[in-house]
């Protein structure tokens, strides 16, 4: 059912865990449905994500997902993340069984919110 | 890697005690039963004894024996058949909200047709109260259904005190009892049923053969239509091979049922009591009233398909509520039922355990889940570290 | 004694090299294909390259393919199916007098539910009328079904022809192909049909397995409601040994067809042309539109079942009429569409040759037949002696 | 489906055959139908039924039980051999299946019509 990239990152998932003063923070979903994903960024002067966290309560692809999303974007600039779409995530992941595609959104939509919050802060 | 199985629920290998009685059937016994030839009189004939046998283990008439193509099939036809045939005498179905999707699918389906159903609820172990079926019975009740033992959270149902009610009110009873077999008394007159279905590749027979146990005297209308097999109940070529070994497979069930039972419940306790002594670790389902190789926990933090990985990567698998429906994210319909909050819902994860399951293998499992568990609780956005709590 | 199979329309030995490639299915690869776990995905992956086989075979998409338990089940799906599905559209259903009553009964089961049914006839070869198709066509037509190769009398359809008219006219198009595996061409475009019913132990294949294409797009009603499996079209635990073998047995016998057509059209032809030298034998069918192994003769002044018995007696296997309702002494309904007097129905035998069938074993057989004849013959009560007549 | 004595009879009937100047001769059923049954009989003086014929075009289940009444009423008065039900002849049998106990009828109902004509004649 899931490639073997998929299973590798649900493994041996990259940038778990929490972050000290994150630049922007993020999180969707909720327990409920059984699916939470929280994305942490650290963003530099340049404008560049230099690190990136997250935690999710999911399935594997929801897991596997963010673990992807997150070497994705790190070391990419917050406009450059913006454009990484649910789908790229997919496809990076080798694919995903049609029923699991949604569980690849809460990554991307979690990392949104993350940068959203980090441009919130710069206004002020 | 070694690989442990615990999904006996989903399925069971086939015995090679009943791959042994149908290889002739799958070589020189091919004929079709219907055949008036030699070739077909040879096979028909073992196909009669085979109904004899299944109808001998059930305190049953040949007669009273319909194979189908599995527990689907019987329990769709149970239903559909039965309340079709007496659609004249009322409209109302009466079930349970903790049914496989077999009779639930089917009974959304008939209210489509202009029937009544009712969906009973069970208590917080998965157990229906016979009170709330008398209750619940009304002038233009057809057909009651309740699951003997239930498939996710292993609860046994009292059919028993509820066919006793059936009995009184003149009410049609049949009970799933797809998970059963090899494990729990199936003696028709004891349960006080009048239909009861069961899948071969349950209990170590083969995959496409299942039956329907139907009263004498009650009106089943046909789902399928053709031949006159079945005695006109289902028609189509018999999977002979199939039901050859469906029988002897229910055979070997029933004798070494009292000690595969002992056996199982020894280990499956083990594997309960281990799996509970960690934190945050619920049973779900009934502590004692449950199918001898049951074992569902809910393991608060996580998500059950994640475990499941990480014990397949570990080389043990299991299941995350029934297995027909572990590719979508619904929670399981049972837990639900059950009152467990959705979050402790997903959590689930369900062990079967066989008749080839060993101590070793048990051992195994209760130093492998707690890592796994750690791991995903550790990754987990709404776990906060041992302790915290919620 | 040496017994003679010639009776494989009604069902067909398992090719040892089906057989070898379920071996791994009853025994090691007993996963539940829905289980995430490593015994399920192993499982999971041969039964969608057996469904690609198959879809290959059919020149068709494997998600178009529905596994079934047989024949019998996927007739009642396509018809069934179909029109439940599209009862918001319209309510006639046409089909043909010489359907198995796997269609024709499904159908006396629709006409109750409010369906309106065309039965077109026959010629008197057994053929249906492109013609009459296109003019039976009505505004609210669903459905058109018609069998491909008749398992009785053998004629072949002229299906492209309707299917054409059927494309022009914007009306579903189902097949029972069920006889036609190894010997008619089974390209479901060149066909131009949009569903079409196999059974797997017509060709080779295992009991309790069957297949039915359904196009693209075409809604059709589940009539199994449980599980998600066949993609939510036929709940159930897939009978993957089954399900194997029928996919190994299709692509033998698509690769042998050419070889085995001609040998068994040429003992075919070798067989009617003997019987036919007996005084008052006639040939039921279509005189070379029809199946390799097929032949169905009426033997006037006797009755069919006598003379199958008698032909049993001496070590050869046949039937009369339909395997499935050869208990019964209902004259063949094929038969009298055709127009045949009820008498001359009452006196047909069929003999279906197989892959294995011997020029040796054709050759006892025209022994054997006239013995067995004349001695039924002479103990007629309405035979006067030879050449004496009706 | 037969028992083994259906196929014994079915393959070696007895009494097969027509008979010159019968006593009674009766038949019973119709071509449609797929079942025709005639019997013949000789009665002696003492009403006693010396010999007996029957030609069947039917099923194994109307020769056999057509082959099987005639030896059951061989030597029988008359009087005795109306007293032979369908169901005696399918008992001596060893059974028929249900489905074809009314082939059965057909030999006993013959036998009866050949009764009865016999009776008509002796009447003149
Ligand atoms: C309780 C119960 N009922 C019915 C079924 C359906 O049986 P099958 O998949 O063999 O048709 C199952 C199997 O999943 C089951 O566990
Ligand atoms: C033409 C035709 N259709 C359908 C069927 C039914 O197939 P099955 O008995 O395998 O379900 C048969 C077999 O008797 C057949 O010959």
């Amino acid at each position: 059912m899931y490639s073997e990239k998929v299973m590798e990152h649900f493994n041996n998932p990259r940038n778990v865990g929490d972050m000290e003063d994150p630049s922007g923070a993020g999180e969707i979903g909720n327990v409920r449905c059984g699916d939470v994903t929280k994305v942490f960024i650290k963003v530099n002067g340049e404008g560049i994500i230099e690190d990136v966290r997250f935690r999710t309560f999911g399935c594997g692809a929801a897991i596997a997902s963010s673990s992807m999303l997150t070497e994705m974007v790190k070391g990419k600039t917050v406009e450059e993340a913006l454009k990484v779409s649910n789908l790229d995530v997919a496809d990076e992941l080798g694919g995903l069984p049609k029923q699991k595609m949604h569980c690849s959104n809460l990554a991307a939509d979690a990392l949104r919110a993350a940068i959203e919050d980090y441009m919130k802060k710069q206004e002020k | 890697m070694e690989r442990i199985y615990l999904d006996h629920g989903a399925t069971t290998p086939l015995d090679p005690r009943v791959l042994e009685a149908m290889i002739p059937f799958l070589k020189e016994d091919f004929g079709n039963p219907s055949s008036l030839h030699f070739f077909g009189r040879e096979v028909k004939k073992q196909l009669e004894e085979a109904r004899e046998k299944v109808a001998g283990i059930l305190g049953a008439e040949p007669e009273e024996i319909i194979f189908t193509s599995g527990g689907t099939e019987a329990d769709n036809l149970a239903l559909g058949g039965v309340v079709r045939a007496l659609r004249e005498k009322g409209k109302h179905i009466i079930t349970t909200a903790v049914e496989h999707h077999a009779v639930l699918d089917t009974c959304t389906a008939l209210k489509k047709e202009g029937f009544d159903i009712t969906i009973l609820p069970v208590d917080c172990y998965g157990m229906v109260e016979p009170q709330h079926v008398k209750e619940a019975i009304r002038e233009d009740t057809l057909l009651v259904s309740v699951i003997y033992g239930n498939n996710e959270v292993g609860t046994v149902q009292p059919l028993e005190e509820i066919g006793q009610i059936t009995r009184e009110k003149g009410v049609l009873l049949h009970t799933d009892a797809v998970q059963t077999v090899g494990n729990l008394p199936l003696e028709v007159e004891k349960l006080q049923v009048d239909l009861l279905a069961l899948s071969a590749h349950k209990f170590y027979g083969p995959k496409g053969a299942g039956i329907l146990y139907c009263r004498q005297g009650i009106e089943i209308d046909r789902m399928l239509y053709g031949g006159g097999q079945e005695r006109g109940r289902r028609a189509g070529t018999e999977n002979v091979p199939g039901i050859i070994g469906m029988a002897r497979a229910m055979e070997i069930a029933v004798e070494e049922k009292e000690e595969n039972t002992r056996r199982m419940e020894k280990l499956r306790d083990k594997l309960i009591e281990g799996l509970l002594s960690m934190e945050d670790v619920y049973l779900n389902g009934h502590p004692t009233r449950r199918l001898a190789g049951n074992v569902n926990a809910s393991f608060e933090y996580i998500e059950g398909e994640a475990l499941l990985l990480s014990l397949d990567y570990k080389g043990i698998a299991a299941s995350s509520g029934s297995a027909c429906s572990s590719g979508s994210m619904e929670p399981s319909h049972v837990l639900l039922a059950m009152g467990i909050p959705e979050q402790t819902a997903h959590g689930s994860v369900r062990f079967t355990l066989g008749r080839h399951t060993t101590e070793e293998e048990i051992d195994y499992v209760l130093e492998v889940v707690p890592e796994a568990v750690q791991k995903l609780r550790d990754m987990s956005s709404i776990y906060q570290g041992k302790g915290e709590g919620k």
